[in-house]
């Protein structure tokens, strides 16, 4: 597929796009449908098509593998780092309502935030699944 | 923070993962794993000496009140669970270091740390939360952290043991959502307590009932209730030593705990539900369960695999007693939780330093061990003891109450049940006396014990064996308090 | 309607077990569970469905909602759907370099030849 | 029109059309939860259950490369058995209360609260959103761990000894 010019450029333009759109479904999540989950997909379905096109290698220069892996972990702490902020300022854990002197300011912003973590992980998960199958493939011992 | 110590329970191990996959080095990740692990502990102490004193402990997560938010309960039956899993955690810790680098390839340790925070953490949370939804995506965490670290054992068979986990545990998963799917549909609530406060309103019947048995067979898939047992040999025999110990220790006892709080705090007190017969149902499967699968145990070529079906006939005994549900089995089957656990935890950690050392369990590469490896031996055959209940033993002591229970419903077949399961256990464990110290051994064996951060854990596992047979305060004196709980209805 | 719904639910799930246990081949037991698992979310929000209401996304001009919380609960399923998933594959492409084959009775087989140790089966 | 589906997939033996069928098959059900009005649990069923387990089934059939052999066992106790769970099923959802039925438990009691209060309590119009990541938040916290527990694994499980095969760098 690397070869076909139209695959190409509607791939160039479109991840951009994707990823955009991504990050509205992220944003726009307290209002309509989607949140954090969704992002997450639809952004990793981006670099992932990108990865289809243009080769692994090609997207691992674009988001390096190791990045990846330590964005796994960082989403998870955003989230759970959220809880513990909850606990230093006085409340229980994943407490939002102290985060903020508003109240519900406090819960506006301990959603946003867990939300955050949880684009960033399941995007990184799903594009670090897909990179360990496709990498598999090109296995000399097979 | 001591108020905040359930939350704590769960998150410390939890976010010590992704800690772990940051920093990468094998070395910081098990100084990680351990220091979570011990803190857990600390606290899982810390929050059953407080219940303890003062009652049950309630914390409303986000600070949003059950049954809107999600609460985390510690009453006298989790703290005690509580216990069992951060101290099994902490215990295998120091004894995973030179396990972990004999069995498990040096670049994928790091992971293999990771996996075993989140399991501890899985099943901390399964142990502690309130909420049936949140006791789901706790099992989850766990069942997944349990298949990638059965499949990091050696060989390829560990890897078809895991996909055969997943699948099977994947089922009882599933049926477990169905089962409090159909619970939340009758209620409209997902909190343990409000749930049997909605049901005694409900005067439909078959959603219950329904409810009922596909918890059970849910959770009877996790905890390897004869017979939905196939998984765990295959499970138990190939993953490393480390996931052996500890999931022989705890995985099947928290599904057990999580099936009591479902049978005594939101199934048993229902009118709805009298004259349903699942005691009799349980108590015919714990039967099946202690003697084929202590029959099958005897005939095990290879050490572990034997363990492993004794595992699946201990869990009958401890399904046997919530069967026959009077108080004394009641308290014999919480208090063989315990023992159980700390007598397998023993036997696996033992084990384990025969695979560091000599590579081999089948019985036919353990001749001659008692020379070889005596002090292994000899733990061998203490735990053995315990498991055979033997008196002074941890072991005996939760049959006693077991055959005290069925004494006083009457039921003496189920004595003799439990003296033929006892006999058939000295059966299997005389298996290994007869190998390890009247087999002659290969020539030129020199004595070759484990490391010693191998041997302080298991003395230390062994030592509870004894411990806890002769100092009852720990097991029995928890567990009663647990079955007032249970009995006293849902507060 | 009545239970039409539940029906259908009830079914596919049965169909999803069925392939689940009856197959041999590891990727099709796989796709099994994923449809047992999907049979679930219709389980749980067909119920939550009140005819006349609209999703519950709160807006003045809208008076009736369907009930929010089976979403989130199957929000949350549909994930540990996926990671299921996910981690299954992972063992089928290992089991597969292991073993040459995604057959559960060959795969057998060739465990047998070994020692025969296998007597759960 | 799901049911057909289904049906095809476990007679089909040819696992890539069992791949793309279980892909047609997912976005049906999200156009059933749209219908349902679960807009938010319709869009993730799309984006994963059609997109991402799609893409991971071809990933993995691409390394697996095998058609399904004929099936050796007899399948009647697998029948039996999956039949038994789906009776058990009817005989438990005969008693449930009728579809749309405002006055179920479930619409009276815990989710009232959500609806009318969540605006006001924690500002976020998407109720989804609010029970989600507030008022259960944990259980997505739990969620994001899963996640992770299955990326963490799937690189525990596929990743090769030698480090050269690790990324561009």
């Amino acid at each position: 597929m690397k070869n076909d010019l139209v695959l190409r450029v509607v791939a160039k333009l479109f991840t951009p796009f994707v990823l955009l759109f991504a990050l509205y479904v992220q944003f726009h999540g307290e209002l309509g449908p989607g949140g954090g989950f969704q992002a997450g997909v639809i952004a990793a379905a981006a670099v992932i098509l990108y990865a289809i096109v243009f080769g692994l290698p090609a997207a691992r220069r674009l988001v390096p593998d190791a990045i990846v892996e330590s964005l796994m972990a960082i989403g998870v702490l955003i989230y759970a780092g959220v809880g513990v902020a909850g606990l230093l300022l006085g409340g229980a854990y994943l407490d939002y309502f102290v985060l903020d002197r508003d109240p519900v300011h406090g819960q506006e912003r301990g959603i946003f935030w867990v939300e955050v973590g949880v684009a960033v992980t399941v995007s990184s998960v799903m594009l670090k699944i897909f990179s360990m199958f496709a990498s598999r493939g090109h296995d000399p011992d097979e | 923070m001591v108020d905040h110590l359930p939350a704590l329970q769960v998150v410390v191990p939890l976010m010590s993962a992704p800690v772990i996959v940051l920093l990468r080095r094998p070395a910081i990740a098990w100084l990680v794993a351990t220091a979570a692990c011990f803190a857990a502990f600390a606290i899982a102490v810390t929050l059953a000496l407080t219940v303890a004193e003062s009652g049950t402990v309630s914390y409303a997560i986000g600070s949003w009140e059950p049954p809107w938010g999600i609460e985390y309960r510690v009453d006298a039956l989790s703290a005690f669970m509580l216990v069992l899993v951060a101290g099994t955690a902490a215990l295998v810790m120091p004894y995973a270091r030179r396990s972990v680098a004999a069995e498990v390839p040096e670049h994928q340790a790091y992971l293999f740390y990771a996996m075993y925070c989140l399991c501890v953490a899985g099943l901390l949370g399964m142990t502690i939360t309130g909420d049936v939804f949140n006791v789901f995506v706790f099992l989850e965490i766990s069942s997944l952290s349990t298949y990638v670290l059965i499949a990091l054992g050696r060989g390829r068979r560990a890897l078809l043991a895991a996909l055969q986990y997943l699948i099977v545990g994947t089922i009882g998963a599933t049926f477990y959502v169905i089962g409090i799917g159909l619970l939340y549909l009758v209620t409209g609530s997902l909190n343990f307590v409000d749930i049997a406060v909605q049901l005694e309103g409900v005067t439909e019947k078959r959603p219950v009932l329904a409810a009922l048995a596909f918890i059970t067979v849910g959770l009877g898939l996790k905890l390897a209730l004869f017979p939905l047992h196939q998984w765990l040999p295959n499970a138990y025999a190939y993953a490393p030593s480390v996931v052996t110990t500890f999931l022989a220790a705890t995985a099947t006892k928290v599904s057990v705990y999580v099936l009591v709080r479902f049978y005594f705090l939101v199934f048993a007190p229902l009118q709805a539900l009298e004259g349903v017969p699942v005691g009799a149902v349980l108590v015919a499967l714990s039967a099946a369960a202690i003697l084929a699968m202590s029959l099958v145990a005897v005939f095990q070529p290879d050490l572990k695999r034997m363990f492993a079906y004794s595992s699946v006939a201990q869990i009958g005994y401890i399904t046997l007693g919530l069967g026959v549900a009077n108080e004394a089995a009641l308290t014999g089957s919480l208090a063989h939780l315990v023992n159980h656990g700390v007598t397998k935890c023993a036997l696996f950690l033992l084990v384990g330093g025969i695979v560091v050392r000599g590579g081999d369990t089948s019985f036919a590469s353990l001749a001659g061990l008692g020379r070889r490896m005596p002090w292994t031996s000899f733990g061998i055959v203490i735990a053995g003891l315990s498991l055979i209940g033997v008196p002074a033993t941890a072991g005996f002591t939760s049959k006693w109450y077991l055959i005290a229970g069925a004494v006083e419903q009457g039921s003496w077949w189920i004595v003799a049940l439990l003296v033929a399961g006892s006999l058939i256990a000295v059966a299997y464990v005389w298996r290994f006396v007869e190998v390890a110290y009247l087999a002659p051994a290969p020539a030129g064996a020199a004595v070759h014990e484990p490391p010693w951060s191998m041997r302080i854990p298991q003395a230390v596992a062994v030592a509870l064996c004894v411990v806890l047979g002769l100092f009852t305060a720990f097991n029995v004196g928890y567990a009663r308090r647990a079955v007032d709980l249970l009995l006293g209805g849902s507060q | 309607m009545g239970h039409y719904a539940y029906f259908v639910a009830i079914f596919l799930m049965v169909a999803g077990l069925y392939i689940t246990i009856a197959r041999g081949n590891l990727v099709k037991k796989l796709v099994g569970l994923s449809i047992f698992q999907t049979s679930v979310y219709l389980l749980y929000i067909a119920p939550g469905k009140l005819i006349g209401a609209t999703a519950p996304i709160v807006a003045p001009q809208f008076t009736t909602y369907s009930n929010p919380l089976p979403h989130v609960l199957i929000l949350t399923a549909i994930v540990v759907g996926v990671a299921t998933l996910a981690l299954g594959l992972a063992l089928v492409v290992r089991i597969r370099e292991a073993y040459g084959s995604i057959e559960e009775d060959q795969i057998l087989a060739q465990d047998q030849d070994g020692d025969g140790a296998d007597a759960s089966r | 029109m799901m049911a057909v589906l289904v049906v095809a997939v476990a007679v089909q033996r040819n696992l890539f059309s069992v791949v793309v069928l279980t892909g047609i098959y997912s976005f049906l059900m999200a156009s059933v939860l749209v219908a349902l009005d679960a807009v938010d649990v319709a869009m993730t069923e799309a984006s994963v259950g059609a997109g991402i387990s799609t893409v991971l089934l071809l990933g993995a059939l691409y390394l697996v490369r095998a058609d399904e052999a004929k099936p050796m066992h007899r399948p009647l106790l697998p029948l039996l058995v999956s039949i038994g769970v789906g009776a058990a099923l009817v005989y438990g959802t005969l008693g449930l209360p009728a579809f749309s039925d405002p006055n179920a438990p479930i619409h009276t009691h815990v989710a009232p609260r959500y609806l009318n209060d969540a605006l006001r309590e924690t500002g976020v119009p998407n109720v989804v959103t609010a029970v989600l990541a507030s008022y259960r938040g944990y259980d997505t916290l739990g969620e994001t761990t899963v996640v992770f527990t299955a990326g963490a694994g799937v690189v525990a499980l596929l990743r090769r000894r030698r480090r050269d095969g690790e990324g561009g760098k």
